[in-house]
């Protein structure tokens, strides 16, 4: 068993009558780099500021570095931490509001000036030291809650949704600059968004939380191709997963899912188990796991209607009528169709999911 | 010692009488702090209760005497005065005895007197019967039939000022009037409800409603804007008691020439003997203690009574002084104070809840179209309760 | 808006274009200063700043002419004959029984209580309100619930107790017991103020300083106090102008020579004989009104700012 | 995991301490003054107390006479009446004050200054004030008389059956800038897109006023609310600088009954018998709305 | 001339000194759904409200329908508006918010009710009508606002930025929705917005504005594959273009960009005009258009190491090192590199752009 540095056994949360988190359980490993994803109110904030211990929990244990620390003070539990809405105080300058904690522990000036110069250094916000908040753009005003985080010294960094305030620009740049610090840095990080994109591509692993349970945790890959049911499925990937539900028949001796009297060969598809003839199952298919080619033909070639099209620049998405169903599929930016055009599908069942229609499980 | 005194003497006449007081205490080597507050009784008394039951007592302080501190002297609050007042033997020189009685509570003295004021005057202007072309009255019922004549040339018969305090004395005056002394002692002292329902007060609510007719339109608050409308001659009259005069004086009018005074309404020549007391916390500081005996002397000490009396506009505590300056309606008061032709004050009689139901109901009265017979309903019922 | 001028139809000739497009209205729409909807708002506002500005008037005036003039009746009419005199009565020699020095005594001791008072209740309130935004305990609201409700009590309902139970702590007709009056009375509305508006601040600013270590008293003092301001202001101009206009706390809790300004004014009102000197009367009203008027006409921009934070989140 | 597995749960006094203890002025003034204190007042309104609170109880009979005394029947239908109207006019004219000023005026500042000044004089001054305003022999009615219109009468603190107006006109003129205030910063919290989606609606300035936007500002409203009726239970020292209660008792209110009753008649039991009713009305509309208001909700 | 739906002429407007749009003139054809794309403050929202009648204008005309409009009122110019923040009616029910504008023009109550009905059909809110908007999820509320746009049955619809309240996965819905909803209707549609991707899926032409100024008009492949200057470039395309600053040189009697001493040849660019030796120009190349091989070998392949890799699911992005710069390049999700793993790239220099360094237009 490596070294964990933050472990949360059995928690449970309530506020008054609403149990927001029920028995969780998680292990997050030393340098780790853990997304919590999930959407809106799924608990995963009240996840992290119990970690944080912002949050007195209803039950359970937390560990920070093997030590408990479910009932002490935030500020001795060797975390920092990083906001939504940046809060900075806004009447500090930049180098106040890093500073403030430091100060707020006593620390020799020469210690605070020390660090406050490494994470300005590392932020590149030297420039900025002198100013207020308010005289910061989005960007930068994170920048500086990171580096309020940073200059603590600690091993473990809680992010609340730190990039959702930005426009999508600045989200993907300030991406790559946490990545890049996660790599330079090397402590544990655990990251609160909804957004699928950063947890893709930030996460060693992601733990994709509904209603306060954790649905999986494994790293992005994974995760991506592999979901373990249906709403991790359908919540990982953007466009959305395409869905089919149907039966599964035998057709000629091969294994099909029928939708609607359309037929897709489960041959190449990897089962965990057995797939049983007659079960109601959900076919999953990514957007970009499609092929489109007016030439291909036999058995697993469909026919559709383009829909509508949504060219992105580099890629092009077509909207497509198929077994009664609408479903998107991804195509190079080059590749234009116009809507009403048929076209004929191969799907790439070897990279797609089948969930059992009741247990919504992944087969 | 030093000794606050509070009071709500506090327009220039009074603060003048107050000084006298202030000055002959001064005059024995301690020090009188002035503590006034205007607003009459009403607002000063809440204060003063207050401070004393607060544990944060005054020297010394102005009650009217008569009920008012009665309980505060039952719990032990207020100092007991009988040793000086034996030593300078109050029983005899104060005049009438009542004033004396009024300070005392299960035999102990509780306060000190210092002067007399009498309700029962009615107040008349002279230039206001010339315009209207009639005589001046020399009674209520004259001046009841005399009214038609001054409203006629414009004139409100009869000034009312809108505190509640003004409606319930003017009944009280016209039922010692009208009714007499005897039925005033049994409504109010005896508090016979069934006299109070008979048709003797019948007979004076009747009174009332001529002098609600005859006020109708004096659109005053205070009684000294009352007075100002006879003294200007706007109004005919004005029943008031003798503080009134104090306004006549300042405005420069004598009386007989510019103005009349008729005590007892020029019917039943009676004053009653209320006024102004002074009493003394508990205090546990020795100097103080002794301070507040030197002063309880100091007030009825006659020199100190001219001199505050004259001021004042009212009648000294003691017979056995001269007042040779006092005017003619003084003098008038004096003579009916000699014969002993008076009553205790409703303040001596009635606890201050009564009287202040009483009020209420004079006040509803003198300005709504409620008839006679519902206010002595009305009336008969706060009597049946009153203590 | 009853002055739009209709584009002309005629104008939009299909077959020629370009002059089509260059025909019609262009530029600001034209909006005469006069317009009917100007005229009556405008006439409104006036009408109502009327009403608000006559009392304030009348007040003045009066208190600039001498008594004869006022007999005379108008209190409208601007006086004639500009005197002073009330005013310097007013302020120096108006008496309250023996004392003959006016307004002015009572000038310092309500800056004396006022002070102190506001300061001490806005602090006090302001802590509260703070512990209830951001630190809640268990009960704390059914706490403010009886607080909230106490705001409906009648003043006078309370003076008893109060009055026993300051005897109890020994404070009674001290400026101590008077400061807690106030205290007292300045609490509700003052806490809820406070409330909504660190309510209405972010919480994860709360939330950062608590990772930095900062303590209950650090987060107050560091870091809400300075974010406040609005907030202060509405509190503190609230309490000033009910302190400084107190007159009932004032003269029930203290003693004589704590007596504030409003005592005096109500001496120099309330006189029961003599003439009633209206000049003398309003001059005093205006002087003891003076402070609470400085404080508005100088910050009442701020005060609908502090209003709009903190008040109206309710 | 290493040793300490389970950490014990630590005393729950003990937690959050510092709030508690910042917040004992406020638990002792909620608990002491107006807990201890109404329920101190109702306790000896069952008694017979006069100058001094005393044990001597008497059951309901100061309730009673309260509901005897035609002087408190007034009192109660005066607040009523003042109360209502009070409540209509102060938001209506409130409201509508602020709506003119939130039309980008020029010299909004001084509009409002003028509007929001009285609010800084007390109420013995307000009433001074508008005592003499509303006199016959000084102010408006005898302004217009000289005017020529002889037969011109307004004198409504001489007229018992609208005595009350004439206080509230005074009230008004106190309170509405205030009112004002909130009304407008009300008013300037709304999303300028509602009022474009009304402009591309069609809809009429009055209608969106009246549908969207008044609707849409309840919380103002209450808060609005609470602050006039807090100060219309209260009312006191206007009616005492402006008529005493006059003319006779006509314009006696609830405060003054039980101030009067506790101070000047001596009679505290009969006081406290009063103020535990206004408690209970206060009780009444209040408590109900303040738990919903502030008991119940939890921030996020 | 085809028949123009909306046109504006010389339209200026200041608000007080600020002169926010200068002489802008602009055409919209009957049935085009024009997107008008720039960053936050470019004064988009501002245009929208001239046309609009929200704001009235300083100077210039609009035409609505041929019809002057300049001085008319909102609901008079046959325009239906959405906003982003919904701006619904709160008290009302969705069919009060629908029906509100209609009641006050008075329309008969069946006239009303077929609207209502048809809209609520249109946009699948049947079920929602008895609802209040608070009882709505932010894509619920955002259909009701474009309903209530829907019911006046106008000719134009404007729409500022309603979709960026939304979470991104609500967006990608809404989208389609929208784009559906023009292909149905075939009314005119203007539509505010910050994001390039609304702007890329959605329009038949794009206007980008910065500064009050339209950069280029142009349908979305122009504006993505042949943007007009510098800011076009940039602003269009996620990750952005990469960017290098370079000279032109000739190497062997071919033109290249030289770029801190790599060469990147010119041939296969289609210039405009002659590419002049020595003029200082910046290259920008998108980053699905750079090929990452290990094997490939000749002149124009470079050598970088990957910094960064972000894997998005469906693709992966690089960020790599070259000639001291970083750039980003997108290969196929399946493809993975760790930070470290030097590869060779080739640009796709016919897909390229190159523009002059002084005046940042389009060589
Ligand atoms: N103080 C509170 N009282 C009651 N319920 C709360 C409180 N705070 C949060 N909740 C509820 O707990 C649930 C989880 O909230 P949480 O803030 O953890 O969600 P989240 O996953 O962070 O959502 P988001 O992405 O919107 O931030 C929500 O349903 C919320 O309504
Ligand atoms: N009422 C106003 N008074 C003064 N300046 C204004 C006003 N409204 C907008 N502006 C200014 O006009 C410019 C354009 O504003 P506009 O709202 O049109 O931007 P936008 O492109 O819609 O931005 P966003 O994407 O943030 O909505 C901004 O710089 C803004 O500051
Ligand atoms: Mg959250
Ligand atoms: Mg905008």
């Amino acid at each position: 068993m490596t070294s964990n540095s933050v472990s949360v056994r059995d928690l449970s949360l309530s506020f008054g009558a609403v149990t927001v988190l029920d028995n969780l359980n998680i292990d997050v490993a030393d340098g780790e780099f853990l997304v919590l994803l999930g959407s809106s109110g799924c608990g995963k904030s009240t996840l992290l500021n119990c970690i944080a211990g912002l949050l007195d929990v209803t039950e359970g244990q937390i560990f920070i570095k093997e030590k408990n620390v479910t009932w002490e003070e935030p500020k001795d539990r060797g975390i920092g931490m990083v906001f939504q809405s940046y809060a900075l105080y806004p009447q500090m300058t930049v180098a106040g509001n890093l500073s403030f904690g430091l100060k707020v522990a006593k620390l020799p000036q020469a210690e605070i000036d020390k660090r406050v110069a490494r994470a300005a250094e590392i932020l590149q916000i030297q420039p900025l030291l002198k100013r207020k908040p308010s005289e910061l753009s989005g960007g930068q005003r994170q920048r500086v809650a990171i580096g309020r985080a940073l200059v603590r010294d600690v091993d473990v960094f809680l992010f609340d949704e730190p990039l959702s305030n930005l426009d999508a620009k600045l989200r993907s740049e300030l991406r790559v600059e946490i990545k890049r610090l996660h790599q330079s840095l090397k402590n544990t990080m655990i990251y609160v968004t909804h957004d699928q994109i950063e947890a893709l591509t930030l996460a060693d692993r992601i733990a994709v939380m509904k209603g306060g349970v954790i649905q999986q945790l494994a790293d992005p890959m994974t995760i991506y191709n592999t979901p373990e049911n249906l709403f991790v499925a359908g919540f990982i990937g953007s466009p959305s997963m395409n869905f089919f539900r149907g039966e599964i028949v035998e057709r000629d001796g091969r294994k099909v899912v029928s939708v609607n009297g359309v037929d897709l060969s489960v041959d190449s598809y990897k089962a965990r188990g057995p797939i049983e003839t007659g079960s109601q199952v959900v076919l999953g298919v990514r957007p970009e796991h499609v092929q489109v080619d007016e030439a291909s033909t036999g058995t697993d070639v469909h026919d559709a209607v383009v829909d509508i099209e949504e060219p992105m620049g580099a890629d092009n998405l077509l909207w497509l009528k198929l077994a009664g169903q609408t479903m998107s599929v991804r195509i190079a930016g080059a590749r234009r169709y116009a809507p009403g055009t048929p076209v004929r599908l191969s799907f790439d069942m070897g990279l797609a999911s089948i969930f059992d229609a009741t247990t919504e499980n992944r087969l | 010692a030093e000794l606050e005194v509070t009071h709500w003497w506090t327009s220039g006449g009074e603060a003048a009488a107050v000084a006298e007081l202030a000055k002959a205490f001064d005059a024995t080597g301690n020090k009188w702090i002035d503590g006034a507050i205007a607003g009459s009784g009403g607002t000063a008394r809440p204060i003063m209760v207050s401070r004393i039951t607060g544990g944060d007592p005054m020297g010394a302080t102005q009650f009217n005497h008569g009920r008012q501190a009665e309980e505060l002297a039952q719990s032990g609050l207020m100092r007991d005065l009988t040793d000086v007042a034996t030593r300078e033997n109050w029983k005899d020189i104060i005049k009438p005895s009542s004033l004396l009685d009024s300070c005392t509570i299960d035999g102990k003295i509780y306060c000190a007197p210092v002067n007399i004021h009498s309700w029962q005057w009615l107040w008349l202007s002279n230039a206001a019967f010339k315009t209207a072309g009639v005589d001046v009255p020399k009674n209520w019922d004259e001046f009841v039939a005399a009214a038609p004549a001054l409203e006629k040339a414009g004139i409100i018969p009869l000034a009312v000022g809108g505190q509640p305090w003004q409606s319930a004395g003017a009944f009280d005056v016209l039922m010692v009037a009208i009714a007499g002394k005897d039925v005033f002692n049994k409504v109010f002292g005896d508090k016979d409800e069934a006299v109070a329902a008979g048709p003797e007060i019948a007979k004076v609510f009747g009174a009332a409603d001529d002098a609600r007719k005859m006020a109708k339109g004096s659109n005053v608050q205070d009684w000294n804007q009352a007075t100002n409308l006879v003294i200007t001659g706007k109004a005919g009259g004005q029943i008031m008691g003798d503080w009134a005069q104090g306004e006549f004086q300042l405005a420069g009018q004598t009386a007989g020439t510019d103005y009349t005074c008729l005590p007892g309404l020029g019917v039943n020549e009676i004053i009653s003997t209320g006024g102004d007391a002074f009493y003394f916390p508990l205090l546990k500081d020795e100097e103080k203690s002794k301070a507040q005996e030197v002063l309880a002397s100091t007030l009825i000490n006659p020199t100190t009574q001219v001199a505050f009396n004259l001021k004042k506009g009212s009648l000294p505590v003691r017979g056995d002084v001269d007042l040779a300056a006092a005017n003619d309606c003084m003098k008038k008061g004096l003579d009916i104070l000699a014969k002993g032709n008076v009553i205790q004050g409703t303040d001596q009689l009635l606890s201050a809840d009564s009287q202040k139901q009483k009020e209420d109901l004079f006040s509803e009265f003198f300005a709504s179209a409620m008839t006679p017979e519902e206010a002595q309903k009305r009336f008969a019922d706060i009597i049946a309760s009153a203590d | 808006m009853a002055d739009t001028i209709a584009p002309n139809p005629n104008a939009l000739d299909p077959n020629a274009s370009s002059a089509r497009l260059a025909a019609g209205p262009r530029g600001k729409k034209p909006r005469p200063v006069l317009a009917p909807r100007n005229i009556m708002l405008y006439g409104a506002l006036i009408f109502a700043a009327i009403y608000y500005l006559l009392p304030l008037y009348v007040m003045v005036v009066t208190s600039l002419k001498g008594m004869p003039e006022i007999r005379l009746g108008n209190i409208f009419s601007p006086p004639v004959e500009i005197t002073f005199e009330p005013w310097v009565k007013a302020w120096s020699t108006a008496c309250t029984g023996l004392n003959c020095d006016g307004l002015s005594r009572g000038f310092w001791n309500s800056v004396r209580i006022t002070i102190p008072s506001t300061v001490v209740s806005i602090a006090i309130a302001s802590v509260n309100g703070y512990a209830l935004a951001n630190w809640r305990f268990k009960g704390a609201d059914l706490f403010f619930t009886i607080l909230i409700v106490g705001a409906f009590i009648p003043y006078q309902v309370m003076i008893y107790p109060i009055v026993i139970v300051l005897r109890e702590l020994g404070l009674y007709g001290s400026l101590t017991g008077l400061i807690i009056v106030h205290t007292i009375f300045g609490m509700p509305i003052l806490t809820l103020l406070f409330r909504n508006y660190f309510t209405s601040l972010p919480e994860e600013l709360f939330k950062a300083a608590r990772v930095d270590g900062a303590g209950f008293w650090m987060i107050y003092f560091k870091i809400m106090l300075p974010m406040a301001l609005p907030i202060f202001v509405v509190a503190m101009i609230l309490q000033i102008t009910g302190i400084w206009n107190d007159f009932l706390f004032g003269v029930v809790f203290t003693r004589p020579e704590y007596y504030p300004m409003t005592v005096q004014l109500n001496n120099i009102v309330n006189s029961v004989q003599g003439v009633k000197e209206y000049n003398v009367n309003m001059a005093a009203t205006i002087l003891t009104g003076a402070v609470p008027l400085f404080v508005y006409f100088v910050s009442g921009r701020l005060f609908v700012r502090g209003i709009a934070a903190g008040a109206v989140k309710g | 995991m290493t040793g300490q597995a389970n950490a014990g749960r630590p005393n729950q006094l003990l937690r959050n301490l510092n709030s508690k203890i910042a917040s004992i002025p406020m638990i002792l003034t909620a608990v002491v003054i107006f807990l201890g204190g109404t329920l101190w007042t109702v306790f000896y309104s069952f008694t017979n107390s006069k100058l001094l609170p005393r044990l001597n109880f008497v059951g309901l009979d100061q309730y009673e006479r309260l509901w005897d005394a035609p002087r408190w029947v007034i009192s109660i239908q005066n607040l009523a009446v003042y109360g209502f109207f009070s409540l209509i006019f102060s938001l209506v004219i409130g409201f509508v004050l602020a709506a003119m000023m939130d039309q980008k005026i020029r010299f909004e500042n001084a509009f409002r200054t003028i509007f929001l000044y009285p609010f800084a004089l007390s109420f013995i001054v307000t009433g001074l004030v508008w005592q003499w305003i509303l006199n016959p022999e000084f102010g408006v009615q005898s302004v217009v008389r000289s005017l020529g219109w002889t037969s011109f009468s307004f004198d409504p603190l001489y007229t018992p059956s609208i005595v009350i107006y004439g206080i509230l006109i005074a009230a008004l003129w106190q309170g509405t800038g205030l009112v004002m205030c909130l009304m407008l910063a009300g008013l300037r919290g709304i999303d300028e897109d509602i009022w474009k989606a009304a402009r591309v609606d069609g809809i009429p300035m009055w209608r969106t006023y009246v549908q969207i936007i008044i609707p849409m500002m309840r919380p103002v409203f209450i808060t609005t609310l609470v602050i006039i009726a807090s100060g219309i239970v209260r009312v006191y020292d206007l009616v005492v600088a402006q008529t005493s209660g006059g003319p006779g008792i006509a314009s006696e209110v609830p405060a003054k009954y039980v101030y009067d009753y506790m101070f000047q008649a001596q009679n505290l039991g009969q006081g406290f018998a009063a103020s535990t009713m206004m408690l209970i009305t206060v009780a009444i509309i209040i408590v109900p709305w303040a738990y919903l208001e502030f008991g119940g909700r939890k921030r996020g």
